[in-house]
């Protein structure tokens, strides 16, 4: 079990580092949404670190949902994901160890980039550093729950708007609490509930999700 | 009762608007809904017995060969 | 970490035979029994429920005739969530058993529990405006009524964009009971972010004020709600039965008008 | 290889239903050690869906597959591991070499073949100039052998699944295939397939399997 774990993830590291331009692609939106935001709503320096942490959040999340509908995508067209189905392993380690790989791809690397962000957005160090911590805790949650968006429109016409609106309902209480930390701790109160609330949804989700999503890529290849 | 005339009734001391507004765009959703769930079965039915009829014309222009 | 139990449902289960009405042929006459009866009750309920809340409650102290609109908006909420913990709950039922008739009346349920979180949010807006004096507040009920009807529209969109049905059903039941599972975690992290943003909203139902006929009234359309819910539930999965099963015999002789069902 | 009884899977009143469409139904078969069914039939008569439901992948609308004499969905974790399935997709990545490909392949089915058994595989099907070039290189019928090399390499599944496995294949090709195929038969595996080139397989006993009939 341990040993297709790894493999898999392996597999999906080497896969994506032989292409490695489209791994900047969803970095890029990150950075580029955020990027817009101060146009949008104008320079002032204590209204940017008034919503950077939402911000950040909003543009975390739409980065996901932008990525992970090709999460299984090219597994289903080349075969791979029938002999996927087919293994003596159970899918749900299979479907976690590709999470995992894509998480590493382009959950952390958004986590890497906050910082340049929270000094976008005139942020102090402390504020910044909670930000990141949030984002750490809080994008594997995103990574997990966008699995299942994708396995369940994999193949679907219109796919993108519709795992749009099958997750992001869902993303709703991540973006609370992970958005309300750094308000939190700017209004002087304590932010541990809110990472023990990212904690426990990450751990509700690390049980869940792959097991929700293995079921859905079976009945997707029905 | 509560309402001296049925002016006062539709005026419904000053919330007419939203009193009514609410109630008037409930109704009519859910007269909207009666009457499309009400088409969808009608229209099932008839598709179904389209259906058929068809099949038996088919069945009836084979027969003679 | 196993998924062969969840896989391992989609067998045919031999305790399907248990469930008598779970076959759609014999749940199609029961449903049309219960039409009528859930009609009348709809009709007789909603008039009492008028009655009494226009014409019996007083008007309130605090908030006038405008509370008036609680005789439909707390009932829709109220249906908004007991339809889709029903649609989940059948959901559940279908993927357990295989019963092709849960499947049916959770799509039965879905259009309905939407109709009413849309009503929901449309009469709580019209009640926060003289209320609160803004027809939208990010109250931590109305936000989460919001993201209930979101997640409606998800289901009815993922089933609607699959052709296949059974793996429609399958789909949608998948991310129904996802979904019901998160609407208590939606509901709580919405109330607490409202309470830490702002200070605790004007509650309803909690009035002091709030007169016994008042309560009667919403109780009565609560009731009506649930009447109606229930007629048009199962005028709708009669016409799913009939659009699903279209080439089985029984369908055929129901629609040919050759027995009476 | 436990089970007591002759027959490695067997189906009993399957019918299958696509969409409206109902392919085939009532139909029966035994698959015993050793025997190589070919599954016949006219285009969109079924042959594929046949194949996906004989390995667990779709559902049948009704009937039963059953495992060496036990409901296949009750053994789900032996059925699978005694079987290998070749759809007529590759399941090969485009970006990894013909061995790179081979491994993950293994990998994935949790199967622990070592590296050099894999490698003689590539070899033996004609692969062993084109290790080190990706699969984008590589033509149709190279990429399908790196598919079948799986074949060559395994010793474990009793049951072999093949759709169109000759498709794009030169006569070379054929030629490693249909004795790889015989050797599983004369180990006492069993091969169900479609084709449409006549191919010949040296085996003990065999079937044809006419899915036109069952329409």
């Amino acid at each position: 079990m341990i040993g297709v774990f790894l493999s898999v993830m392996r597999r999906d590291l080497l896969l994506a580092w032989r292409r490695r331009s489209d791994m900047l692609t969803t970095l890029g939106f990150f950075l580029l949404v955020t990027s817009l935001f101060p146009l949008g709503v104008g320079p002032e320096p204590e209204q940017l670190s008034h919503i950077a942490s939402g911000v950040m959040w909003v543009a975390a999340l739409l980065a996901t949902l932008l990525s992970v509908q090709r999460l299984f995508e090219s597994d289903e067209a080349d075969g791979t994901l029938e002999q996927m189905l087919l293994s003596v392993e159970p899918l749900a380690v299979i479907v976690l160890a590709k999470v995992c790989a894509y998480w590493l791809l382009t959950g952390l690397p958004l986590v890497v980039m906050a910082p340049l962000i929270a000094l976008q957005f005139n942020l102090t160090p402390d504020e910044t550093l909670i930000a990141c911590a949030t984002l750490l805790i809080g994008s594997p949650t995103l990574s997990l729950l966008g699995a299942v968006g994708a396995s369940l429109t994999l193949g679907l016409r219109g796919g993108g708007a519709l795992i749009a609106l099958l997750v992001l309902p869902l993303y709703a209480p991540l973006l609370i609490f992970g958005a309300g930390a750094v308000d939190a701790w700017r209004a002087g109160l304590g932010v541990q509930s809110h990472f023990a609330l990212l904690g426990a949804c990450l751990l509700v989700a690390l049980a869940v999700c792959p097991l929700a999503s293995a079921a859905a890529l079976r009945i997707a290849q029905d | 009762m509560n309402w001296e005339s049925a002016s006062d009734f539709w005026h419904m001391g000053g919330y007419g608007f939203y009193v009514w507004g609410s109630y008037a765009v409930t109704a009519v959703l859910l007269a909207f809904e009666v009457w499309a769930v009400a088409r969808r079965g009608r229209l099932a039915r008839v598709r179904v017995a389209r259906d058929v009829a068809v099949e038996r014309m088919d069945e009836r222009r084979r027969e003679p060969t | 970490m196993s998924d062969s139990q969840l896989s391992a449902t989609r067998a045919p289960s031999a305790g399907v035979s248990l469930f008598h009405y779970a076959s759609p042929q014999t749940f199609f006459p029961l449903a049309g029994k219960l039409l009528w009866p859930s009609w009348i009750a709809a009709v007789a309920l909603t008039l009492a429920g008028l009655y009494t809340g226009f014409f019996i409650a007083p008007t309130d102290a605090t908030q006038g005739d405008s509370y008036r609109i609680i005789f439909i908006h707390v009932p829709a909420a109220w249906m908004s969530m007991v339809v889709y913990l029903a649609m989940a709950f059948w959901c559940a039922v279908g993927l357990v058993f295989n019963t092709r008739l849960s499947f049916m009346m959770s799509s039965a349920l879905a259009p309905t529990g939407a109709l009413w979180a849309f009503v929901a949010l449309w009469t709580g807006a019209l009640w926060g405006k003289p209320t609160w004096g803004t027809y939208w507040a990010w109250d931590a009920r109305m936000t989460s009524e919001l993201i209930l009807f979101f997640l409606y529209c998800g289901y009815m969109a993922l089933q609607a964009a699959i052709d296949d049905p059974r793996r429609a059903d399958r789909a949608g039941a998948l991310i129904a009971i996802v979904g019901a599972v998160n609407v208590p975690i939606i509901y709580f992290s919405v109330k607490w972010w409202n309470t830490l943003h702002q200070g605790a909203s004007v509650s309803l139902t909690q009035s002091p004020s709030m007169a016994s006929t008042m309560l009667t009234g919403m109780l009565l359309m609560a009731l009506a709600a649930w009447a109606y819910t229930i007629a048009v539930a199962l005028m709708r999965v009669r016409a799913i039965m009939i659009e699903r099963e279209r080439q089985t015999d029984w369908v055929r002789q129901l629609a040919t008008g050759e027995t009476k069902a | 290889m436990s089970g007591s009884t002759a027959s490695l899977i067997e189906v009993r009143a399957l019918s299958c239903v696509r969409g409206s469409a109902r392919l085939f139904s009532g139909l029966d078969l035994i698959l015993g050690a050793g025997e190589l069914m070919h599954v016949a039939g006219a285009n969109g008569s079924g042959k594929t869906s046949l194949l996906r439901i004989l390995c667990g992948l779709s559902e049948p609308a009704s009937g039963e597959v059953r495992w060496r004499g036990a409901p296949a969905a009750s053994v789900r974790d032996d059925w699978r591991s005694g079987l290998l399935y070749l759809g007529h997709r590759n399941a090969v990545k485009d970006d990894f070499t013909p061995l790179e490909n081979l491994r993950a392949s293994a990998a994935i089915a949790g199967d622990t073949t070592p590296g050099d058994v894999l490698l003689r595989a590539l070899v033996d099907i004609g692969l062993g100039a084109r290790l080190d070039v990706p699969a984008r290189s590589l033509s149709q019928g190279q990429r399908r052998r790196v598919a079948l090399a799986r074949l060559l390499a395994d010793t474990r599944s009793a049951l072999w699944i093949l759709d169109e496995p000759f498709t794009a294949l030169d006569t070379g090709a054929v030629a490693v295939l249909s004795r790889a195929m015989a050797a599983h038969l004369a180990r006492g595996g069993a091969i169900v397939y479609t084709t449409h080139q006549p191919v010949d397989i040296n085996a003990a006993r065999r079937q044809t399997l006419n899915l036109d009939d069952f329409s």
